[in-house]
């Protein structure tokens, strides 16, 4: 394609996200805002896209736009509707006009000024001449990393490090999650046209699951993405009021929701007892050791973000976790 | 002579869903509004993934295309009924 | 410079104040969580823009790896995020 | 030595995962777990202190290509406290949370907590950083809900977007020199960062970004609610440590990478920001009624004291002068760590036997807990900074860098900072000498009283008799 093609390409792709991400914040009604953010989301994925980043686009549409949207939806759907529009006693809700004019000015103000440095800031660093070494280091080093991926190998042997932090990051969100209380209640039973359609669109996502995992070596996919797509299926599930979503319970949910963190640490720590860095991989383990904690990873993520989707602990698990949150006094001065 | 006929249907498939986005935008009530969207978009896509299978020339691909295919309709239609549903039973209120 | 990397560069900046404004002034704490997410969009959008290295090049692959770290960062603190605003919902219809 | 890099991250964050699979014996392997982090820190010192600044390469690849961890005297001291102070709070919570579910849901945040510290004292990389910041700030969050009351719920939201706010910010500042310098090694970018548009608006976001999470005045609005309904552990960590990281990582940012870039004015910003904190703090810590929220307040205007050195290390050239001003800011950093965790943890005995915390109410507390009285007079005078705290150390350093530097000003509000400290402590004890029949043993219930005491008597004995050592290390450092 020509030029001046792309150029109206990207200036439409781009001024139509700015616009939804401008849509979706002017409006007061919630659900729309995130429905709108979701198609910006969409969106995102088609500019990753764009600019050669397709293992982003896939997270950000699995992820960022998916996921993140249906637990957003949720929350707009559990939330406790308004009296009267506009005008709530809830704290959680400053009405719209406490906020004076004066600080929507300054507040808007700041922002154009943040927005117009940080363009001075990123102008400035542009114009120099781009430093490579990064990805040249990256290029000549790919061969021993294990994967061919590049973004794979970045994110699972350069910077495992990262990642296994990243991973303690989910696991922690969900643990507060669990601490604040049960899973919402499930969904009624589906109709027989979605569950029909969730008969079928389950095993393909599982599917796809596995074949994003094995792909991410060698091309776009791996760990993220393909844990995003297993815990959709969950979601499926659980929208089509199916009572058993895929997620064991008990102990084995316990350990399937920390086997990331484990297996990465696990693997870190025998390394360096047989005297290796920390998650130094020796190269010709390096393949084999990255697709058993991305194994491991997947597991992990896509229980997480469907525990996170559920709201907490599922309440077969038996632990009543609300129950008894007065402590005693023992005694009183 | 295969980038044109691959072009024509691409053009075809846009024009799709040119007429479903205005359809969405111009039609009065939410059940037309929907038979414009999922029927003109389904067509649309279709259109899109022959012509792009066209340009593939690559039988892998064209499989991967028609399987995308086939999952959006699938979704469309079983989402169009969802929220069809949904609508009918507000209106009549049970 | 590329026109296409500094098109989109600007863009992100763009949406990052947009995101910032809606967190600062938002209403509904719902918004001013999808306003905290369009920020953070706007800046992988900035990463992602960095990355970029012209048609036909291989970008760089290490901004990719930090904005699916990121992504996934994101979504875990909005999951929390929207499980406090459950349990506050909770307790105020306790009351 | 460097393998106890490694376990300062690895041990925690295994405790995390078992303390999750066996909830039955959570507390004994999370007090198990503890220990073994403190003897790593300790080894990490003793380290730093024979062998110099340290690092390591994660995964064996170089710095820049993969990640670095890296410890020099600061940061070996920081990790030190944080394993001190994190180790007495788990005492403290052992006897605290008293039901089996609490327990379980407690135990693996919080060493997923000292997880996310250490790894941010040790980071050498600055993405890697605002992954620690982030899981430190999630952790943190779900900490402070703990309780799950309405409050606490309703401040924990507020930190976490405040937090998630800082952290966007900062990661703003972060793609900024990545296009600039194409690094995200610290150590690199120290020697590449230039003064120009990319570094200044760089070093702006961050710092703003850092200084939501450190709650300077006037972005510090979030902490005194969030610390004060934070179960009583979880508080001493808050106010002692975690606002303390995103402090370490603005003094790093200032001193080490952007250390060409920045400027006495922007230096003067940050000391006027602080001289704001001193005296609004101290004011509100007077006027409260709650002695949770007191000491919340105390931690606002404690931080602010710690970006008045920001002007004088501008000021001061580099020699003995400005060495000893930056240690003199270590060990007020450190003090307020130790007499904090100790004042949030008394404060925990109070409520938990008196049942509140009110000022007003603490009639006879001198009898009933002499300990916990005690550990609150020893963490007041680490806070106003008499002799021989190591805060007497850190505040006369500062006097006598103002005094050099001819900045009268941060004189004057140290002053003013100091009275107004001495105010509201001698308000609580006030109250809680107050008149009330029989003396009880000096120590009632050991396990609860004796974290808080010996914090505090760190903060107001040992630091400042340990001050020379502590200098030398220091030297390593900054």
């Amino acid at each position: 394609m020509n030029t001046m093609g792309l150029l109206v390409f990207d200036g439409l792709l781009l001024f139509s996200i700015v616009g939804l991400a401008w849509a979706s914040l002017a409006t007061t009604d919630v659900r729309r805002g995130v429905i709108l953010f979701m198609a910006f989301g969409l969106l995102l994925a088609v500019a990753w896209g764009r600019l050669l980043a397709p293992d982003v686009a896939l997270a950000e549409a699995a992820i960022g736009a998916g996921l993140s949207g249906a637990l957003l939806l949720a929350a707009v759907h559990r939330q406790p509707r308004p009296l009267s529009p506009g005008a709530t006693h809830d704290s959680l809700y400053r009405s719209a006009a406490a906020v004076s004019m004066v600080v929507r000015w300054v507040v808007t103000l700041l922002s154009a000024a943040l927005a117009g440095t940080l363009a001075w800031g990123l102008l400035h660093a542009f114009s120099s001449t781009p430093q490579d070494m990064l990805p040249r280091a990256i290029a000549e080093n790919l061969a021993a990393s294990g994967v061919s991926n590049p973004v794979t190998a970045v994110l699972l042997n350069f910077r495992a490090y990262d990642t296994l932090l990243e991973l303690a990051v989910l696991l922690t969100s969900v643990l507060g999650i669990f601490s604040l209380g049960p899973a919402t209640p499930g969904y009624q039973p589906a109709g027989p046209i979605f569950d029909g359609l969730v008969r079928w669109l389950v095993p393909v996502l599982i599917l796809m699951a596995g074949y994003l995992l094995w792909v991410g070596a060698h091309a776009p996919g791996g760990a993220f993405q393909a844990g995003a797509t297993l815990a959709a299926a969950g979601v499926v599930l659980r929208l089509a009021g199916r009572a058993r979503i895929g997620l064991p319970e008990g102990f084995a949910l316990r350990i399937v929701m920390t086997a990331g963190v484990s297996v990465f640490l696990l693997v870190g720590l025998t390394l360096l007892l047989l005297g290796r860095p920390f998650l130094g991989y020796p190269p010709a383990w390096a393949g084999a050791l990255i697709l058993l904690i991305e194994t491991a990873a997947m597991l992990s993520i896509a229980a997480t973000l469907l525990l996170a989707f559920l709201g907490g602990q599922p309440e077969s698990t038996g632990v009543k976790a609300a129950a008894n949150r007065q402590r005693e006094e023992i005694s009183r001065c | 002579m295969i980038n044109i006929l691959s072009s024509i249907l691409i053009l075809a498939g846009v024009f799709f869903y040119l007429a479903g986005s205005i359809g969405l935008l111009r039609l009065p009530d939410l059940y037309s509004r929907l038979h414009a969207l999922t029927k003109a978009d389904n067509l649309g896509l279709g259109l899109l993934m022959a012509g792009l299978a066209l340009h593939s020339q690559d039988l892998f691909t064209m499989l991967k295309l028609l399987l995308i295919w086939l999952a959006v309709l699938a979704a469309s239609a079983t989402s169009a009924h969802l929220i069809a549903r949904q609508a009918r039973r507000q209106e009549t209120g049970s | 410079m590329l026109t296409t990397q500094i098109l989109y560069a600007l863009t992100g900046c763009m949406i990052v104040a947009l995101g910032l404004r809606g967190a600062l002034l938002h209403a509904s704490v719902l918004q001013r969580i999808v306003a905290i997410n369009v920020m953070g969009a706007g800046v992988f959008m900035l990463l992602i823009a960095v990355a970029y290295r012209g048609p036909g090049l291989p970008p760089d692959p290490v901004p990719h790896a930090l904005v699916l770290t990121g992504i996934v960062v994101a979504v875990s603190a909005t999951a929390l995020a929207l499980a406090l605003v459950r349990r506050l919902h909770a307790e105020q219809e306790d009351d | 030595m460097t393998d106890a890099m490694i376990g300062l991250i690895a041990l925690p964050l295994a405790g995390a995962l078992a303390t999750l699979l066996l909830p039955r014996s959570a507390t004994a392997v999370a007090i198990g777990t503890g220990l073994a982090t403190t003897v790593a820190a300790g080894l990490l010192l003793s380290g730093v202190a024979t062998q110099g600044a340290l690092h390591y390469e994660i995964g064996g690849w170089s710095a820049g290509l993969g990640i670095a961890l890296r410890a020099d005297g600061l940061s070996a001291l920081l990790l030190m406290m944080t394993a001190l102070v994190a180790l007495a709070a788990s005492v403290y919570a052992s006897a605290y949370f008293n039901t089996a579910s609490e327990r379980a849901r407690f135990w693996p945040l919080w060493l997923l907590l000292w997880t996310a510290l250490n790894a941010l004292l040790l980071s050498g990389d600055l993405f890697n950083l605002y992954v620690t910041l982030e899981l430190l700030g999630l952790s943190a969050v779900a900490l402070a809900s703990l309780s799950g009351r309405r409050a606490a719920v309703a401040a924990a939201l507020r930190y976490l977007l405040v937090g998630l706010l800082g952290s966007m910010m900062f990661l703003a500042g972060v793609s900024l020199l990545y296009a600039g310098y194409g690094t995200l090694d610290l150590a690199a970018l120290s020697h590449m960062v230039a003064p120009g548009p990319s570094a200044w608006t760089a070093l702006a976001l961050m710092t703003t970004g850092l200084l939501l999470k450190t709650a300077l005045f006037p972005l510090h609005f979030w902490l005194p609610p969030a610390h004060a309904s934070a179960p009583a552990p979880v508080s001493a960590v808050l106010s002692a440590l975690v606002v303390k990281a995103a402090f370490y990582l603005v003094l790093r940012l200032w001193l080490d990478v952007f250390a060409t870039v920045v400027t006495p004015a922007a230096a003067n910003l940050l000391g006027l920001l602080g001289a704001g904190a001193v005296l609004w703090g101290s004011w509100h810590a007077l006027q409260a009624e709650r002695l949770k929220l007191l000491a919340a307040y105390s931690t606002v205007a404690q931080l602010g004291y710690l970006f008045l050195f920001f002007p004088l290390l501008l000021a001061l050239p580099s020699g003995p002068a400005r060495d000893l001003a930056a240690g003199g800011l270590v060990m007020l950093a450190l003090t307020h760590g130790f007499a904090k965790a100790g004042l949030f943890l008394a404060i925990g005995v109070i409520q938990q036997r008196c049942g509140h915390d009110t000022i007003r109410q603490l009639d006879g507390t001198a009898q009933r807990l002499p300990a916990t009285t005690f550990a609150i007079a020893l963490a007041g005078v680490a806070l106003i900074g008499l002799p021989p705290s190591g805060a007497f150390l850190g505040k006369w350093q500062l006097l006598a860098g103002a005094v050099e530097t001819g900045q009268w000003l941060w004189l004057v509000v140290t002053a003013v900072g100091s009275l107004l400290a001495a105010a509201y402590i001698f308000k609580v004890l006030g109250h809680a000498f107050g008149h009330r029949p029989y003396p009880n043993q000096p120590v009632t219930v050991a396990r609860e009283e004796w974290p808080a005491l010996l914090l505090a008597g760190m903060a107001a004995l040992v630091l400042g008799l340990s001050g020379a050592p502590m200098w030398k290390l220091l030297e390593l450092g900054i």
